[in-house]
């Protein structure tokens, strides 16, 4: 089992060298003569106000907290969905629940109002 | 081949370096982090036990789902808690998060 | 002579065992070979997908797209790498270096490294891993992390607000998406994509129309492609997380987001049109290749006909499809599917095929009564606010007479 | 002389450990939070290492695609911390450090004592699948069935909960 992984280890240390070789090449052949205006950060052409770490709206919270629990529950409804021709009738059955179990959760945060954006 | 011992003893490393940052740290998403750590040497335990001690039974791999599970909850209201307390307190360094301790 | 690239396979590992390697050497050593050959490949398909893009989207605003460099501007892509090449890298003020430097390259790796188990024709698959569908999950999951460590990391308020509706988005469609994968697998019973190909005597589409639909949408949104590219809104946050980015390094994020769409593409050749599979494909394995990538330029082109179709949607609507359409609409799918499955067992194929495309036809009626009736309300609310309450929920009291 | 698998679980140990000593040392929080990414990415590996190639891609999607996401969201939403040029570590670390050095060694020390720390795994037998079997023993009523079914529960509670507490309108 380890042999099918090879390959994927052997991707996960080249693929990298790719981008790095195109990152590398430009240090060689592009100028590089930075001024302090040139290095501002962007800001509709003005200059910036503030700082970068403004607050953000806590929706984006709320979202990703509904996906984490989605996330986990689906991820292990794969080995049920490989098992498939194992299974009887009820095996099917109760996966199914374990995720219906999340629809609830699902329900809630929708009346809640998690789901809305304003 | 690698002893089970090897990763018994990366596990417990593992393990105390979360143990220190839950002791240590002020900053309560950083205690957490502490806490994921610990739960992942856990989980490097249960599946090395799995592989090594009996594969043929599935307990260790069920095991780990349920640490996943468990990961996955207690970091969902643990950081709710986090940036509930901040809007009241606009804090979330945990020393001052006392009251309940009167 | 039925397949040159096992034939060239089988040559290289015999003169390799003729020089007197160990039998594990040579396959980590062949295994490399593989990993250089798919990745420059995949690299060069990706310099021809700029001038594709480019064409295409010319074409569908009547333009004629690049036409000067070589035949049909087919040079046009060199032209644009060397010009990235010799152009200079702005790091901006405050910025984290390291992350910042790190983000693009993550981009453009995870993307070639969903190529590790795509399988390309019957006998060129990278590697045959048994949780092949949720590897690309988890590629994709590298992926969204290098898009907030991109805003994060250029100091930047706009890159910050793009980043974290790039990833709002992401991870919202994630759910359907992934639910949309398993469909599949529960037909294969098996998470390894070659297995997943080969069990397509019948293409997926027919027995999971919804299921590719669902995949289709949620492909579109995790590439931030339009109508679901409110990450880089040139009107509104200028260009989102990569706006800081120059040079090369915006020009790896930029192949990075063509591979990815053409990447989604095969991927929905490999999950829902049966992947190489094809006349022949199964004797002549080197018309597989053909074929798969046939399927992934014309997925691929679809992707780029949505893109340059439709408007933006605001990022309420967006989060709203995705959570309260999608996501019910394809958990019911996937419920469906698994208990008739169980139930289909032993049937004859074609009785199974025909029920489960039956079943999706069904639930497609439902959700396009649904859906009508639904918009029929937006409308009239738009249309006459005095009769409807302003605030939810719109109480259905009142029958839907007029639609202007 | 090492086996190359090995090395690799040197390196691979090496690199996570001091991941996550990053962890529990650097100040900018942010930067904490990526360096527990590689620390779980590392793990991964581990996992792969272990002949659990299921786990590692849960790792990966679970841990490096929702839990650290979540995370960073939360540090950018109580940003004011995040960049506290103060110290980010109680005046009692000392004491923490020994108290973890002391389990460490603790552990070790069992470790040592233990006679079934074998050095090689026992080799799986042909078709042996254990993705398909972990998938037979989560719905199966005699095996865990129970467990799985309380996991739903216990993350549909903490769903509710966690909604309830970072939720109140005021």
């Amino acid at each position: 089992m380890l042999n099918d992984w090879l390959f994927v280890g052997l991707m996960l240390v080249m693929a990298p060298i790719f981008p790095i070789a195109a990152l590398i090449i430009p240090r060689i052949l592009a100028p590089k003569k930075p001024n302090p205006l040139k290095s501002q950060t962007y800001e509709c052409g003005i200059e910036t106000v503030g700082d970068t770490w403004i607050q953000f709206k806590a929706q984006y919270y709320n979202f990703a907290l509904v996906f984490l629990v989605f996330d986990v529950e689906i991820v292990f409804l794969f080995p049920w969905a490989v098992a498939f021709n194992q299974l009887p009738l009820y095996g099917v059955i109760v996966g199914i629940l374990f995720i219906e179990v999340l629809v609830i959760g699902l329900i809630y945060a929708w009346r809640k109002g998690i789901l809305e954006w304003f | 081949m690698i002893p089970l011992s090897w990763y018994l003893i990366f596990a417990a490393a593992l393990f105390s370096i979360g143990l220190f940052g839950v002791l240590s740290r002020k900053n309560a998403v950083a205690i957490l982090m502490g806490v994921e750590l610990m739960l992942n040497a856990v989980n490097v335990n249960l599946i090395a036990f799995w592989r090594y001690l009996s594969f043929e039974t599935m307990a260790g791999q069920v095991f780990a789902v349920i640490v996943f599970a468990v990961a996955a909850s207690e970091v969902a209201v643990g950081l709710a808690l986090v940036i509930s307390v901040y809007r009241r307190r606009q804090s979330i360094v945990a020393d001052d998060i006392n009251l309940l301790k009167y | 002579m039925a397949d040159p690239v096992t034939f060239i396979a089988q040559w290289l590992r015999d003169y390799l065992t003729n020089l007197g390697l160990a039998s594990e050497w040579i396959s980590v050593i062949m295994a490399a070979l593989g990993v250089v050959v798919l990745a420059s490949a995949v690299l060069l398909v990706d310099i021809f997908l700029v001038w594709v893009e480019r064409k295409v989207v010319a074409r569908f605003q009547d333009r004629l797209g690049p036409n000067r460099l070589g035949p049909f501007g087919l040079f046009q892509p060199i032209a644009d790498v060397i010009k990235l090449l010799i152009k200079e890298d702005i790091t901006p003020q405050g910025a984290d270096k390291f992350v910042y430097n790190l983000a693009p390259i993550l981009a453009l790796a995870t993307v070639i490294m969903l190529w590790a188990v795509i399988p390309i024709s019957a006998t060129v698959a990278g590697s045959t891993i048994n949780v092949g569908a949720l590897y690309i999950v988890a590629v994709g999951a590298i992926g969204t992390l290098s898009i907030i460590m991109a805003g994060w990391a250029s100091h930047n308020k706009y890159a910050l607000l793009g980043a974290f509706r790039m990833v709002a988005q992401m991870i919202s469609y994630e759910v359907p998406m992934v639910i949309a994968i398993l469909i599949p697998v529960i037909l294969a019973k098996s998470m390894t994509l070659t297995d997943i190909v080969e069990s397509q005597s019948v293409w997926y589409i027919v027995l999971a129309p919804i299921a590719a639909i669902v995949f289709l949408i949620g492909a579109q949104a995790e590439l931030g492609r339009a109508p679901f590219d409110l990450s880089e809104a040139e009107s509104e946050i200028v260009a989102g997380f990569h706006i800081e980015y120059t040079g090369m390094k915006f020009g790896l994020f930029y192949a990075g987001e063509l591979l990815h769409a053409m990447t989604f593409g095969g991927l929905f050749a490999t999950f829902f049109l049966g992947g190489w599979r094809g006349w022949g494909a199964e004797t002549y394995p080197i018309l597989g290749i053909g074929y798969f990538f046939i399927k992934a330029m014309f997925m691929y082109w679809v992707i780029m006909w949505i893109k340059y179709s439709f408007p933006r949607v605001r990022i309420d609507q967006m989060l709203n499809f995705c959570w309260k359409f999608l996501t019910p609409l394809i958990l019911t799918v996937l419920s469906i599917t698994a208990i008739m499955d169980k139930l289909l067992t032993g049937v004859p194929y074609w009785i199974y095929v025909l029920a489960m495309l039956l079943m999706n036809l069904v639930v497609l009626y439902f959700v396009y009564r649904t859906v009508g009736s639904y918009a029929r309300k937006e409308r009239q609310k738009v249309a006459d606010p005095a009769k409807v309450r302003v605030n939810f929920p719109v109480k259905a009291s009142t029958t839907p007479t007029q639609v202007s | 002389m090492m086996s190359p698998l090995q090395v690799i679980f040197i390196l691979v140990s090496a690199i996570t450990l001091g991941a996550a000593l990053m962890v529990v040392t650097t100040r900018n929080m942010v930067r904490a939070a990526l360096w527990l990414v590689l620390a779980l990415f590392g793990v991964a590996i581990l996992f792969v290492l272990l002949e659990a190639g299921f786990f590692a891609v849960a790792q990966v999607i679970i841990y490096i695609g929702a839990i650290a996401i979540l995370m960073i969201f939360a540090i950018m939403l109580t940003r004011r911390i995040a960049q506290d040029p103060g110290p980010q570590i109680n005046s009692t670390w000392p004491l923490a450090a020994v108290i973890a050095l002391a389990i460490f060694g603790l552990i070790v020390l069992f470790i040592q004592g233990w006679d079934k720390t074998m050095s090689t795994p026992p080799a799986l037998p042909d078709g042996f699948a254990p993705l398909s079997d972990l998938g037979v023993a989560l719905v199966s009523a005699n095996q865990y069935l129970i467990p799985f079914e309380v996991a739903s529960i216990l993350l549909l509670a903490a769903l509710i909960g966690a909604i309830i507490i970072a939720w109140d309108r005021k």
